[in-house]
């Protein structure tokens, strides 16, 4: 082996680094995730016994409109909610059936 | 990583690199094909419906995505950045930085189950932050390569994609490499951004939430956006009446963007078209200056968007704000008229135009007055750049459709061609056998 | 005597993308006995080395001649799988495969039992088709590496320099008796500024010295035969009729004059003739068309009657590039005054109006002096049905010419420049300067007090003669919608109509190849996106301006481009297609002839006459190089003679027979 | 026996072209949405190859529903959209004739990410064959009807 390779850097050591390089944005985002919870919480909750238009929810739950649309749209896109028809100009949302 | 020789390499994986690669490809030349994004596709790939014909846009980009994935000739390297491009004698030594996906390329198959493991959600660049992707994931449904990324900034670094993984694939340990690329010829195919959407400041755009660019707009008309239908983003509400602002990142002075964007009108109208079918009571009116449809079949394109009923009224707009329920309010001259006026719609589009989405300068070449990279035989050679050996195509020379892109693609391709044969005295070997 | 059927199936979990849903091990189990299955196995991740030399493997020990994998979607690893089959020494088409991920197992996730069963018919069903299938191999036609480039303008030069250049043979023919096209015509060039005949001289000159191109001028094509790679071309010459040592002198002793249609009309020229200085060939040419016969004495000679001796020739070409070019627009007689009123021309004929000036001279008109001008955008453009009055053809003119607002205002610098004394108005309904350098013409024409009059395309503006004594000859009356649609009156001196683009008169050219035309009369591409400068006929491709409206640059590119598929299509000496093509089972074919009626396809197929036991009998005989392989034959043939090589009907019908089944008998079989 | 009902649910085929439906189909994969499993998607270059008799036929070996999804105007071949259209509705005249119900043959245009066109056209072929019930049941009654005329 030649001496110029250098000696691979352990795996958990290689981690250890990554952590610490990322220390900063990982508590970022678990402050975000931390929050994600929360309002996917009371969305969950508002939308549990009656399907509710966007600006019904923000009104429940005293979040920006253009938010909870964004919250709506991630839940729609990974099946926790689903549209139920119209009420005026708005889309209504309800939470989906839970899958076994 | 290992250092690669190949006859061309084409810088930009968006329709008109792609194109690029498979003409040089398809004659037998090897091909590099750089991309900075985790897929190839480009713009185009978020694009809904396209002009004149209509056609739906995912029909035309996707196979040529998989033929350029499949081509026996052409190398892909996706998340890879240019760092540096050296010219000596016999070509160019490209120096690539392959950014860590953080994922081994070789072993993800695209299943997704990693992505629906990660708790972490945020606003998708595919949709332009009005949709949701996670922190890892593949790109887009139609991405090339399937293979997922993982948003490192954005990462919780919990490990439950790793678990997740059926084949292993998920890699915390991934560096940066750098490797090199020898190319005899370069193809530039680094394309365009929107002007952005806030620069005009009177225009409300990024701070009135019913302001929006039109690639937004493309998202909500394209059958995988983020709402699946088009609704304005303030509230959710589908909008029945829709303006669009013309000229809104073009032939404007006070934003230094003297030239005209080409797209901007055609566009516009397409996508009034679009919502006609979608919202089949909404009321749609294309504020503007001059209707620019110059190409093939688009003037037709534009009379029949007339007949249908979209309103296309003459005016400059001045600027727009909104009212409690953060409808826009446009306020407009009429030139027809010579009065001022205001109008309250529900969603309003600034027409954006389009600024270079690479710096010339950063392939040594000069910009153009526009910006954009300088083509120094217009009316003689148009796909050459100052530099022997390194050639230009689609909206990397400056602002021009799809249809244009493709013909300045080939055109490049067929240029660089020429010159490789005849200046480097490339030989090409016949293709290998290829069964299609 | 046929080699016997060896089946490998493989089902693949994809690493659980598959197995999650869909039983793989039943799915194996149930494949291991069906018939012809030598081996049966399942796989983590099929499409991974170690999957893929499995395969191979099993080919090379196992004896496997027929392959069926059932994996994600076909378009993500069918190639993948093919390539391993031919590196085991396999005919790429004896492998089938099976989509159990895209159409099964991601689709019914709730329905694990129907997804295994769904899996097990899917399998069956390509083991149906797998032993039907018969080794294919892509048609391959020897190509001439030559082609034809139809026009000797700027996009026909530019395309036959570079396909020239990139080591084909060229065979270049050019109607008129000079190289160089529209653009000849043209001064100064938007936006550099640039001299066109300057331009022009450099691609003449490479193109002239290329070792690879023969050009032929008062040359045109007169009959075609064959299909792409293998074009016979029959090309006919006019002869020269005088030769470049005596040239001047025959110039001279010629005295019969025509139009000089280089200067669109406003001079006169001899019928033996060079369009210009430096035009190319240099020697002067007899205009056949408009040579009466004149007895020409040359040097005081004999006078001598010259003949044209037209010669015919063949030459063989793989493919065929049409750059036939434009046409300015004629107006109509009385269209804006046109033909009525001598103060109104077309900007074809200022440019060579300016061209014949003498440096320094004032600008006039008929002998008058030119104080006010008006320029008019759109004529013989955007042009509205049931308003403007149809052309000969019926249609309208409703497309734009794209050039002609960019060229109006570049007019409009250069006459500023020169006299900087003319008023000039500008009539337009949008000004469309797109191109780079375009709005900047634009923004100088406003800045430099060129008045811009807008009117609406349904209130065209008219141009009337003024009455006697006025200050001006003609007068123009127009609604503008920028002083808010005030009626105006704008005595001129001169009136330039802007005219746009029309496609040449080439019906015969397009009869015979059997290229199409869109609704605007310009040639019709493939596809705007897939196959933008391609039209339908294989081996058939456009450049320039025959296929619409474009500026020196765009034609340029449009040329380049279709050089680039002229070379992808005949670079190797060959063209490979694929073998999904119609195939007649001779044996059952009766010659109904209706595969031929069926077909929608040019040359695709046509009944032969053959001999057969001493009787002369018809067969429908396919030819692979014009057949799309769409089946419309299939579904007609009477005696099912036909067939789609790779995805022929009775392949179809075993796989709706084994989906049909029932999966007990199919479980039962095993 | 011809009347033996069989135990699986009714089997839907749907000829599917690449440049087209199935491509559509593909998409409906890649988004992950359920649909019945009784379904059995055949690439196909253009449906135009098939005789009506290839759909009698294949009603015939217990195909209970046929849906054509197909590239319509879209299509790279010439023929695919006038010629499939005229073919269906020749095997229209021929289901009629042998007493099967039309609503088992379907054509539909599907482009290659028409997911919600593609779950709609499965959906509402089930939904028929709901109604409708197995296809040998529905050529069993036939034939008796037929042979009862005739006794």
């Amino acid at each position: 082996m030649s001496a110029t390779q250098p000696t691979p850097i352990p795996r958990a050591e290689m981690l250890k680094r990554l952590r610490q390089q990322h220390a900063a944005s990982v508590e970022r985002t678990q402050a975000l995730l931390k929050e994600q919870k929360r309002v996917q919480q009371e969305i969950c909750k508002v939308l549990r016994e009656t399907p509710k238009t966007v600006p019904e929810v923000a009104a429940a739950i005293n979040l920006p409109a253009h938010e909870v649309l964004w919250y709506l749209a991630s839940f729609k896109k990974y099946g926790l909610i689903v549209e139920k028809g119209m009420c005026a100009d708005y889309p209504l949302y309800q939470k989906a059936e839970e899958k076994k | 990583m290992n250092n690669l020789q190949v006859d061309a390499l084409v810088i930009g994986g968006g329709i008109a690199g792609m194109q690029a690669a498979l003409d040089l490809g398809d004659q037998g030349f090897q091909v590099a094909l750089v991309e900075r994004e985790a897929s190839i596709g480009g713009k185009m790939i978020t694009l809904s419906k396209v002009f004149p014909t209509l056609d739906c846009c995912s029909c035309i980009t996707t196979p040529k995505m998989s033929a350029v994935a499949h081509h026996p000739k052409i190398k892909l390297f996706t998340y890879c950045e240019v760092q540096a491009m050296q010219e000596h004698g016999a070509g160019f030594d490209i120096s690539i930085l392959q950014k860590p996906r953080y994922v081994d390329a070789t072993k993800c198959t695209g299943c997704r189950l990693c992505e629906y493991e990660c708790p972490i959600t945020l606003p998708s660049p595919f949709d332009r932050g009005l949709g949701a992707y996670r922190a890892i994931c593949v790109p887009f449904s139609t991405a090339v390569p399937q293979t997922a990324v993982l948003d490192i900034d954005n990462c919780l670094l919990c490990g439950k994609c790793e678990k997740a993984c059926p084949v292993g694939a998920v890699d915390f340990t991934q560096q940066p490499e750098t490797f090199t690329i020898h190319a005899n010829a370069i193809v530039l195919a680094t394309g365009f951004e929107l002007t952005p959407l806030g620069a005009k400041k009177e225009y409300g755009g990024g701070k009135l939430p019913n302001v929006v660019d039109p690639l937004m707009m493309e998202r909500f008309l394209a059958p995988t956006g983020p709402y699946g239908r088009v609704l304005r983003p303030g509230d959710g509400m589908e909008p029945t009446t829709i303006a669009y602002v013309q000229c809104a990142g073009s032939r404007d002075q006070t934003q230094g963007i003297e030239y005209c964007s080409r797209v901007c009108c055609m566009y516009a109208i397409k996508q009034a078209m679009l919502i006609s079918g979608a919202l089949p009571l909404a009321e749609i009116t294309i504020y503007y200056m001059d209707i620019r449809t110059f190409g093939k079949g688009y003037e037709q394109f534009y009379q029949n968007a007339k007949a249908m009923g979209v309103e296309f009224v003459r005016g400059k707009v001045a600027s727009i704000r909104e009212d409690e329920k953060h409808n826009p309010i446009v306020k407009l001259e009429l030139t027809e008229e010579g009065r001022i006026i205001e109008r309250t719609h529900d969603l309003v589009v600034l027409s954006l135009g389009m600024i270079p989405a690479a710096s010339p300068a950063d392939f040594g070449l000069a910009a153009a007055m526009d910006g954009f990279i300088n083509l120094p035989a217009l009316n003689a050679d148009p796909s050459a750049s100052a530099r022997s050996g390194v050639f230009v195509t689609g909206a990397a020379g400056g602002p021009m459709d799809i249809v244009d892109s493709i013909v300045t693609a080939s055109a490049a391709a067929s240029a660089a061609s020429a010159y490789l044969r005849e200046k480097t005295g490339t030989n090409i070997q016949p293709s290998e056998v290829a069964y299609a | 005597m046929p080699e016997k059927v060896k089946i490998g199936v493989y089902t693949c979990y994809c690493g659980g993308n598959i197995s999650h849903t869909v039983q793989c091990e039943q799915v194996a189990k149930v494949m291991e006995g069906q018939p012809d299955v030598v081996i049966s196995r399942t796989n983590m991740s099929l499409c991974s080395d170690a999957g893929q030399s499995q395969i191979e493997q099993d080919i090379r020990e196992l004896g496997v001649n027929r392959v069926v994998i059932g994996a994600c979607a076909p378009s993500l690893h069918e190639q993948t799988f093919r390539n391993a089959v031919i590196r085991a020494g396999l005919n790429p088409y004896l492998y089938h495969h099976i989509g159990l991920r895209e159409q099964d197992s991601w689709v019914h996730a709730s329905d694990g039992e129907g997804a295994t069963s769904k899996a097990v018919r899917l399998m069956a069903s390509g083991l149906a088709k797998a032993r039907l299938l018969q080794p294919l191999e892509p048609i391959h036609l020897e190509a001439e590496k030559q082609a034809l480039v139809i026009g000797g303008g700027v996009a026909g030069l530019r395309a036959a320099l570079e396909i020239a250049r990139q080591g084909l043979r060229v065979v270049l023919v050019e109607k008129s008796p000079f190289v160089g096209g529209r653009m000849a015509q043209l001064e100064s060039v938007f936006p550099t500024g640039e001299q066109a005949r300057e331009l022009l001289c450099d691609l003449v000159k490479q193109v002239s010295t290329h070792p690879s191109i023969a050009l032929y001028t008062q040359a045109e094509v007169t009959g075609l035969t064959g299909y792409v790679g293998n074009y016979g071309v029959r090309i006919l010459q006019h002869a020269r009729g005088v030769s470049e040592e005596n040239a001047e002198a025959w110039m001279a002793a010629c005295q019969q004059e025509v139009t000089d249609e280089f200067n669109y009309g406003l001079t006169q020229r001899k019928v033996i003739y060079r369009p210009f200085e430096g035009c190319y060939p240099s020697t002067p040419a007899v205009d056949w068309e408009n040579y009466q016969g004149e007895p020409i004495s040359l040097n005081g000679g004999q006078p001598v009657i010259l003949k044209d001796a037209p010669q015919t020739f063949e030459v063989s070409v793989g493919a065929i590039v049409v750059a036939t070019g434009f046409d300015p627009y004629e107006p109509r007689h009385g269209e804006y005054g046109y033909g009525e009123l001598k103060e109104v021309i077309t900007l074809p004929q200022l440019i060579r109006h300016l061209a014949l000036m003498r440096p320094g001279e004032t600008l006039q008109w008929n002998g008058q002096p030119v104080r006010d001008l008006a320029l008019i955008h759109c004529v013989g453009s955007r042009e509205i049905e049931g308003l403007d009055e149809p052309h000969e053809d019926g249609q309208v003119n409703n497309y734009c010419s794209r050039v002609c607002c960019t060229a109006s205002l570049h007019m409009t610098e250069e006459l500023r420049q020169k006299f900087p004394a003319l008023n000039i108005y500008d009539l337009y309904q949008d000004i469309r300067t797109y191109g780079r350098g375009h709005e900047e013409y634009y923004r100088g024409a406003m800045e430099k007090g060129v008045r811009f009059l807008r009117y609406n395309g349904e209130e065209r503006p008219q141009v009337i003669a003024a009455q006697a004594g006025d200050t001006h000859p003609a007068l123009i009356q127009v609604k503008d919608s920028l002083t808010y649609n005030e009626e105006l009156e704008i005595p001129v001196d001169l009136v330039v109509l802007a005219v746009g683009m029309q496609p040449r008169q080439i019906d015969d050219l397009v009869r015979m190849l059997k290229v199409s035309r869109g609704t605007d009369r310009f040639l019709l591409e493939a596809h705007p996106k897939l196959r933008p400068v391609e039209t339908a006929v294989n081996g058939v491709i456009l450049a320039g301006t025959a296929q619409g409206p474009m500026n020196i640059q765009e034609s340029l590119s449009a040329a380049s481009a279709a050089a680039a598929k002229v070379v992808s299509l005949l670079g190797q000496g060959k063209v490979e297609l694929q073998p999904f093509v119609a195939a007649v089972n001779a044996e059952k074919c009766n010659g109904s002839g209706a595969c031929v009626a069926a077909c929608e396809y040019e040359g695709a197929i046509a009944l032969e006459t053959f001999h057969e036991n001493g009787k002369e009998v018809k067969r429908a005989v396919v030819t692979p190089a014009n057949c799309s392989g769409c089946g419309a034959c299939v579904a007609a043939c009477p005696n099912r003679a036909i067939d789609v090589q790779g995805w022929t009907l009775a392949q179809y019908e075993a796989m709706v027979d084994a989906i049909g089944m029932d999966i007990v008998d199919l479980v039962e079989a095993a | 026996m011809a009347q033996t009902i069989p135990s699986q649910p009714p089997k839907i085929l749907i000829l599917a072209t690449l440049a087209g439906g199935y491509a559509g189909a593909d998409s409906t994969g890649q988004s992950h949405v359920d649909y019945p499993a009784n379904t059995y998607i055949l690439p196909v270059l253009c449906p135009v190859m098939f005789p009506p008799e290839f759909f009698i036929r294949a009603f015939e070996r217990g195909i209970d529903g046929i849906i054509v999804m197909y590239s319509g105007t879209d299509s790279p071949y010439k023929v695919e959209a006038e010629g499939t259209s005229k073919l269906i509705s020749q095997t229209y005249a021929l289901m009629k004739e042998r007493g099967l119900d039309i609503r088992r043959l379907r054509l539909a245009a599907i482009c290659t990410v028409c997911v919600k066109p593609f779950i709609k056209e499965v959906n509402l072929m089930s939904e028929v064959l709901k109604g409708i019930g197995f296809v040998k049941h529905e050529l069993a009654v036939h034939k008796a009807h037929a042979q009862g005329a005739q006794a």
